[in-house]
């Protein structure tokens, strides 16, 4: 450890603060895109700050039928995905927390968010509802695979588990390793997506009740409850994005400038989902697994031409 | 040793008084088998913490079957889930099963009975002993199976179990007669090197798997297991679920240790029967209604699980890795303890919402967690537990197995660490999907029939042994340090040698800290939730249109349709219904039924066919005095002939 | 000579006895061989001795009265006489009959004798009629043809008994007196049971008992 | 040498027919049993070796046999009292004196050491257990009784045959009467081999049949069913084993002339293709009696194959042959008791007797349990080792075969013994007066408990017994 305790406590204070403060920007700045796109003008790149304050204020509506559970699962995805934004790195230093099987954990924090979000979703006794969280844990099987055979391409080198030794890997800078890494992060932009509610999988500003996924396992949250739903799904981006960004961002190492590509990856990123949100129409509910296997599929492929 | 003989005394013993008293028969088992299992605890810890092991050998009978016991750290850790789920058990059955019970006295006897021979099968170290004791826990466990024999399911299940038993226990026969033959005892031993890559070995090692297999429930030696686990009263199938089979584990674990040189096939076998059990055991229980069903096609998932880890863990041993080898096996180990514990949680708190509902069937229930607070709790903790989310113990023992298959990666030639991981993946997604829909379809939304709304909490006595075994699920969960020097030396009994401390190979202190502080967030966010100004007595949204009714809520088949319909391939679901034709169509129904695809699928025509072929040969027996004769004479000539040649 | 001429006399009554119909005639035929059968220690110069004498006395008195008496006795009581449609029809019967006197000759052959044998006709005779008496019994469907059939077999192994008679008296005598005696006996016993209970001695009504 | 042990049951038997009241006559039967019993044991304990040249004498073969008898019998008889109080209208005279003279032809059988002798005994046994199967007085059991009478007489006259050919080839070979089988033994360089070798397939046939091995065994399944439990345990463990023991005296003979191999080869094959057969008919086996009586052919079949595999696999079957009896005892038994409470023996009329009959039941249910090879009951051990020693050093297939076929039987016939025992009773059947009692249970329970005994613990003596008894059908040329 050459690196002096103050700086690295620095980019660990940094990285909390970007977690916590700049994520809602991103769904701001993926709907300027997207209204830039359509020639709107759009909401402001702040609307989503906006929103929660205004929701922290409103009183929460809760249904006769719910129980606490109702509650847990916004408050899951928050915690959990804040914990897991612990684990991955920003730019090219480790994570604040790292250690073997930290990328086993971050993956299984994102599943009890979506356990505690299903549960919630059921606990309000919709059919509507129930039929959000059934599609929802009929796709999360495919997006995990696609993740950990992403890993498992990652780690063929290493054999580490820890997300700061495998987006540490050569990457797309190696020739041998070129072809994997993009064929992981065709993967993991699948999988980006559909976690995030995106088109082509799910639409997150569609009206219609019966075409929702995720949006409709929230219908009946309000109040502060809404306010951490819509928080969450900012946190998700932002460090789902993280790990997609690992793979493709170059190694200047400098840590200040790690963390200016970092931030540059992660508006491009926003961007390019605006980009993929307006070019592309929502696919058929029948399709999203045939999607899901495409990242499947990718993310096998990496694995077996490194067997070879 | 002598805490041993007690404990061993007292859960054989445990039924007896009860079959003199009039009352209170139940409390008076639960007291000596908890006793038993206090015993039994110290007994093991001492073992597990490094005290010294014993070893007991039974006088030769003339016939020279003799029989030996040893209580080494394998036995010691084994034995933990056996008291622990036994005690637990004799607790809930207090109210679960009373007295006035038709089969209360017997039940009480044989679970008795159970807990001593599977305590007297962990430390067994002869073949004899451990057949004794086996075929003893088998037999028991298929009177207990059979408890509800009035009703035709049950005896049909018992009957499954029976025969799939004894059949595992012949296969056993004959392995042992294999490696009897190669070490000249019947006595539990190192075997010689070289056995097990020679043909014979080869063929013990199919036999054991057979055997061990149809204990465990591995797929697709599966079969008898769902029914068997639906069928026996409640805290039977904690038991059987939570212990029983494992010893199945217990059996190949006793195997590895016996075998220097495990060839590199032992362990991509185990891994793909881990990652087949898993996967299969998983999607199936998705499909199921009945929800002691489910809970028994986990079991399968999870014998699925402990196999990865071990399959991993052979595979490092064979190739001189010892990190993946104590990992593997670690994981696997952890696993078997944590699997009890939760397994064991859930059809506790399984049979109190079918006994409060009448029923075991999802569709009918709902809103549970209202009318059973603390039992739904209780399968909230074990749900949460079994899909292996953090921070319950669940997670703890797959992070190892998917550590030792990322260890293993890089050096591995071979596809089976990367199925191993995929195979996690997805039973760890799956398992997600099948519990929420099991806790949100039984617990949450509104009751689906009047039985529902019309149940009562569980009384104290049931859920204490539930609270009980939920802090056992936190305590690892949240200090898996706890567990590792006693995995460690579990590991160093298997395989003969010291292996790498678990607690190198994994930074544990940081799951607790991540884990602590993730319920920190939790709590604090939860808490910032609630201060808000909030309206509780609202409606559901309903569209704006009239208030949905109970019936229109999603079902289980409805949850998992998309899942199921998904793998017809695999699953091969049933669905009866008529298609809707006409513009103003008439009422119709739609039903969905996951049968068992090896039992149902294949092994039960299998075994009707061969019935009817075999019944077709009774001919031969057709009363003619005269044929019969010809037989003899037939029987000469040939005979005569066999000389002549 | 005059033995061989009555060993080759009894293997004539073997292909008479299947292709006999008449049940009485089937017992006659019996009674004959049995007879024969008596007399052949005494042509064989086995006469002297006398309990081979006895031995062969009590043969021809429970072959040639005792049997038959029994047998008539049941016959009396039912009806049919006609063995009707054998298993094996009487035309492949004698066919079968011949196979089997072809193959005990066979057998006989390969089997080494002691030396000085005086007669070596007496195995392979022997094991004709053993063969006789075993077709008897799988090819007939009336109780009392059976148990002729029985009777024929016994003959057949005391022919080869014969050949022993002199040096293993005790054993042999023992062996046949007890097999004609009481095996008859209580057969004929059992006869007499099947006509009362049955009022017929058709064996199909023998087939209840299957699987 | 010991007469009593022939001359006392026979003359019980004798006493029995002058008998004039039936109660009286019952009583008979357990005192007998008991003086056998203890004069047997008087015998044993004596012991000393088998004087030669003696037409009769207990060597250790006979003597563990007819300790199994004797045992049986005594269970049986102990039995049997409270079985014919419940049949009160069947006179019991012709049953008592043949139930008796069993004994003392077994014992008879037992102590032969003449080929001859050993044939006699056999053929009066099947004589005196015909009118046991016809107590029934109907058309059914008269049927079984004229196919067993008349299967078996066709058997014994080929055993006949068999031994007049072994006494030919003891003629061969320069041996003259009386052909003792200890002198025998000492001589069987000599025999000829030919007639050696055709004789022993003719015995084999003959108390085969005798014996109940497929495809000869066809009128056992006829016979135990008509029969009264209590006839079919007797049938089934000690008639059987008379058998066996005849059988075991050629193999004895054939094992010292050295054609052992040719003769073991034959009897596993024997021993396998009986197990297999037995199979086939017990699966779907809805009659009670008829499945024990296919389950006999079965541990028959197991009683070769051990023979057949030789060394210490010997030993190991004629401790089956004791630890059979003593089941089978329990299951017909049982069985006759189940019958006697629904007055049918078939599946679909026969369930729940756990509910009318419970001691029955269970142990019926225990029987079928230890039967199987479920430890600790005594089968467990001959079975595990014989399944063992199939798989010894060099083979592999006869030990699989076995376990395969050992798996199958226990398919068979739990599916059928779980429907009977557990259960309700079905309605439509009018429940006969029989209850379980004392004395229609706890001979049974004795029996079970012996065989649980058996299993955890064999007395030094029966072992050395045992092993001796081995010895000597192993002998070397």
């Amino acid at each position: 450890m050459a690196e002096p305790v103050l700086i690295r406590s620095l980019h660990i204070l940094l990285q909390v603060l970007a977690v916590l403060a700049l994520s809602p920007l991103i769904p701001g700045l993926i709907n300027r895109v997207k209204a830039t796109l359509a020639g709107r003008t759009g909401p402001p790149v702040l609307q989503l700050y906006h929103d929660l304050a205004k929701l922290s204020g409103k009183a929460a509506l809760f249904s006769r039928t719910t129980t606490g559970m109702f509650l847990a699962g916004p408050v899951a995805t928050v915690a959990a995905v804040l914990v897991a934004s612990l684990l991955v790195p920003f730019g090219h230093l480790p994570a604040p927390i790292h250690f073997q099987g930290d990328a086993i954990l971050f993956i299984y924090l994102f599943g009890l968010a979506r356990f505690l979000t299903v549960l919630a979703a059921l606990d309000t006794g919709s059919s509507f509802e129930g039929m959000g969280s059934a599609r929802e844990v009929t796709f999360a099987p495919l997006a995990e695979l696609a993740i950990f055979l992403g890993f498992a391409a990652l780690a063929k080198a290493s054999g580490s588990a820890s997300l700061s030794d495998l987006l540490a890997s050569p990457g797309l800078a190696h020739a041998r390793s070129m072809a994997p890494s993009c064929l992981v992060l065709a993967g993991w932009a699948i999988v980006y997506l559909a976690e995030n509610s995106r088109i082509p999988v799910d639409d997150p500003n569609t009206h219609l009740e019966l075409t929702m996924i995720h949006e409709v396992m929230v219908l009946d949250h309000s109040g502060r409850p809404l306010a951490l739903v819509l928080y969450g799904a900012s946190l998700k981006l932002m460090v789902l994005g993280a790990l997609i960004l690992g793979l493709v961002l170059p190694r200047t190492g400098r840590p200040w400038l790690d963390w200016g590509a970092f931030g540059l990856g992660q508006m491009l990123l926003a961007a390019g989902v605006g980009v993929v949100e307006s070019v592309t129409s929502r696919l058929a509910m029948a399709k999203v697994p045939q999607f899901l296997m495409v990242g499947v599929l990718a993310s096998a492929f990496a694995f077996l031409i490194l067997l070879v | 040793m002598s805490l041993y003989w007690t404990a061993l005394l007292l859960s054989a013993l445990s039924g007896v008084p009860g079959l003199f008293t009039a009352r209170k028969g139940g409390t008076v088992s639960a007291a000596m088998l908890t006793l038993a299992a206090a015993c039994g605890l110290a007994e093991a810890a001492r073992v597990l913490s490094g005290g010294s092991r014993w070893a007991l050998q039974l006088p030769a009978t003339p016939l020279g079957a003799a029989g030996a016991l040893a209580f080494d750290p394998i036995a010691a850790f084994f034995l933990i889930p056996v008291l622990v789920l036994s005690a637990c058990g004799s607790i809930y059955g207090i109210r679960y099963w009373p007295d006035h019970h038709e089969n209360a006295r017997r039940l009480r006897l044989l679970l008795g009975l159970l807990t001593a021979f599977t305590a007297l099968l962990v430390a067994a170290a002869h073949m004899i002993t451990f057949l004794v004791a086996w075929e003893g826990m088998a037999i028991v466990a298929f009177f207990l199976v059979i408890t509800e024999d009035r009703e035709a399911a049950a005896r049909q299940a018992g009957w499954l179990y029976l025969i799939s038993t004894h059949v595992g226990t012949l296969c056993l026969f004959g392995a042992f007669a294999l490696t009897a033959g190669a070490t000249g005892t019947f006595q539990f031993g190192l075997l010689p090197a070289g056995f097990a890559t020679s043909a014979r070995g080869s063929a013990a090692f199919g036999l054991f798997l057979l055997s061990f297999g149809l204990k465990a429930g591995v797929l697709p030696l599966h079969y008898w297991l769902p029914s068997a686990h639906a069928a026996a009263p409640s805290h039977v199938s904690s038991f059987m679920s939570g212990v029983l089979i494992k010893t199945g584990i217990l059996g190949m674990i006793r195997l590895l240790s016996w075998v220097p040189d495990p060839p590199l096939w032992w362990g991509g076998t185990f891994v793909a029967l881990g990652a087949l059990s898993g996967i299969m055991g998983v999607a199936l229980a998705l499909g199921q209604h009945d929800l002691k069903r489910l809970l028994a096609y986990h079991s399968i998932e999870n014998i699925g699980i402990i196999l990865l880890g071990i399959g991993l863990g052979t595979l490092g041993r064979s190739t001189g890795h010892p990190a993946v080898m104590a990992l593997g096996y670690g994981g696997a180990m952890l696993h078997v303890l944590n699997h009890g514990l939760f397994k064991g949680l859930l059809f506790l708190s399984a049979g109190a919402v079918a006994q409060a509902t009448g029923t075991r069937n999802l569709d009918q229930m709902g809103g549970l967690a209202k009318a059973m607070p603390g039992t739904a709790r209780a399968f909230l903790v074990g749900a949460w537990a079994i899909c292996g989310l953090p921070p319950l113990n669940g997670f703890v023992s797959e992070l190892f197995i998917y550590l030792a298959a990322f260890q293993a990666l890089p050096w591995s030639r071979s596809p089976w660490p990367a199925l191993a991981l995929a195979a996690l993946a997805l039973i760890g997604a799956l398992a997600l999907a099948c519990f929420a829909k099991a806790y949100g379809i039984v617990f949450l939304g509104a009751p689906r029939s009047p039985a529902a709304a019309a149940a009562a909490e569980a009384p104290r006595s049931m859920r204490v042994p539930m609270g009980i075994l939920a802090l056992g699920c936190l305590l690892i969960g949240l200090a898996p340090g706890l567990a590792a020097p006693a995995l460690d030396r579990l590991l160093q009994a298997m395989t003969g040698r010291p292996a790498p401390p678990l607690a190198t190979l994994v930074t544990l202190p940081a799951l607790t800290a991540l884990a602590g502080l993730l319920l920190a967030l939790g709590l604090l966010l939860r808490r910032w939730a609630k201060r808000g100004a909030s309206a509780r007595d609202v409606p559901t949204w309903d569209c704006g249109f009239d208030p949905a009714t109970p019936r229109m809520q999603y079902t289980a088949s409805s949850f998992a349709d998309s899942l199921v319909s998904a793998m017809p391939w695999a699953l091969w679901p049933q669905v009866r219904w008529r298609k809707l034709t006409t513009l103003f169509p008439w009422p119709t129904r739609y039903e969905s039924h996951l049968p068992d695809p090896v039992l149902d699928g294949v092994g039960i025509p299998l075994l009707e066919r061969l019935a009817h072929r075999l019944e077709r040969l009774r001919f031969f027996q057709a009363g003619h005095l005269p044929i019969y004769l010809l037989y003899v004479m037939v029987t000469l000539f040939l005979l005569l002939l066999w000389t002549a040649v | 000579m005059f033995c061989d001429s009555l060993i080759a006399l009894t293997m004539l009554t073997n292909f008479a006895l299947v292709t006999t119909s008449r049940v009485a005639k089937v017992i006659q035929l019996a009674v004959l061989q049995g007879i024969i059968l008596g007399a052949l220690p005494l042509a064989m110069g086995l006469g002297v001795h006398p309990h081979i004498l006895a031995m062969a006395l009590c043969a021809v008195a429970v072959k040639g009265w005792f049997i038959p008496f029994l047998f008539r006795r049941a016959l009396r009581r039912v009806k049919t006489q006609r063995e009707v449609e054998p298993y094996i029809s009487y035309g492949a019967s004698v066919v079968c009959c011949a196979l089997g006197t072809a193959m005990s000759l066979m057998l006989a052959h390969s089997l080494p004798l002691a030396p000085g044998t005086t007669h070596p006709l007496l195995v392979p005779a022997g094991l004709a009629t053993l063969f006789t008496g075993s077709l008897l019994l799988v090819s007939r469907k009336k109780a009392l043809t059976q148990v002729v059939g029985y009777l024929v077999l016994e003959n057949g192994i005391y022919l080869f008994a014969l050949m022993l008679v002199e040096e293993m008296p005790l054993l042999v005598e023992a062996g046949i007196l007890l097999d004609l005696f009481v095996g008859i006996f209580v057969m004929g016993i059992v006869i007499n049971h099947i006509s009362i209970a049955f009022d017929s001695m058709e064996t199909h009504h023998l087939a209840k008992l299957r699987d | 040498m010991a007469w009593y042990l022939i001359l006392l049951p026979l003359a019980a038997a004798v006493l029995a027919l002058a008998l004039p009241r039936g109660s009286a006559r019952v009583r008979l039967l357990p005192l007998t049993a008991v003086l056998h019993l203890a004069g047997l044991l008087a015998a044993l304990g004596r012991g000393g070796p088998l004087r030669p040249g003696t037409w009769l004498g207990l060597d250790p073969l006979g003597g563990w046999v007819l300790l199994v008898i004797s045992v049986l019998f005594a269970i049986c008889a102990w039995y049997t009292p409270a079985y014919l109080a419940l049949r009160p209208n069947r006179d019991n005279r012709v049953f008592v004196a043949c139930f008796l003279s069993f004994l003392g032809l077994a014992s008879l059988l037992a102590q032969a050491n003449h080929p001859g002798l050993v044939w006699v005994a056999m053929e009066t046994l099947t004589l005196a257990t015909a009118p046991l199967i016809y107590f029934n007085k109907n058309q059914r059991s008269l049927e079984a009784a004229w196919k067993y009478l008349m299967i078996g007489s066709v058997g014994i006259a080929f055993a006949l045959l068999g031994t007049l050919f072994i006494a030919y080839a003891a003629h061969m070979g320069g041996i003259r009467e009386p052909l003792y089988y200890d002198r025998l033994a000492r001589e069987a360089a000599l025999l000829s081999r030919p007639w050696l070798r055709v004789g022993f397939i003719l015995c084999l046939v003959g108390y085969g049949t005798k014996m109940g091995i497929a495809p000869l065994h066809t009128w056992k399944p006829d016979a135990y069913g008509e029969t009264p439990g209590v006839v079919g345990a007797l049938l089934a463990g000690g008639m059987t084993s008379c058998a066996f023991l005849s059988l075991l005296r050629i193999q004895g003979l054939m094992a010292a002339s050295g054609e052992g191999p040719f003769s073991r080869g034959l009897l596993v094959a024997m021993g396998l293709f009986s197990m297999a057969w037995a199979l086939v008919f017990m699966v779907r086996q809805g009659d009670l009696k008829r499945l024990l009586a296919y389950s006999s052919v079965e541990h028959m079949g197991i009683l070769l194959f051990g023979v057949g595999l030789g060394g210490p696999a010997v030993g190991f079957a004629l401790f089956h042959l004791a630890a059979n009896a003593l089941v089978k005892c329990v299951l017909f038994l049982s069985v006759g008791n189940i019958h006697r409470s629904y007055d049918a023996r078939q599946l679909p009329f026969v369930t729940g007797a756990i509910r009318r009959t419970p001691v029955s039941a269970w142990l019926l249910l225990l029987g079928f349990l230890a039967i199987t090879g479920t430890p600790p009951f005594a089968p467990f051990i001959s079975e595990f080792n014989l399944a063992v020693l199939g798989m010894g050093p060099g083979r592999l297939w006869p030990g699989l075969a076995f376990m395969a076929l050992l798996a199958g039987v226990f398919l068979a016939m739990s599916e059928t013994l779980v429907k009977v025992v557990f259960g309700t009773p079905s309605r439509a059947r009018a429940r006969t007066p029989y209850r379980d009692t004392f004395g229609t249970t706890a001979p049974l329970v004795a029996a079970l408990l012996l065989t649980l005994a058996l299993g955890l613990w064999l007395p030094r003596p029966l072992a050395v017994m045992l092993r001796s008894s081995a010895a000597m059908l192993e002998a070397h040329p």
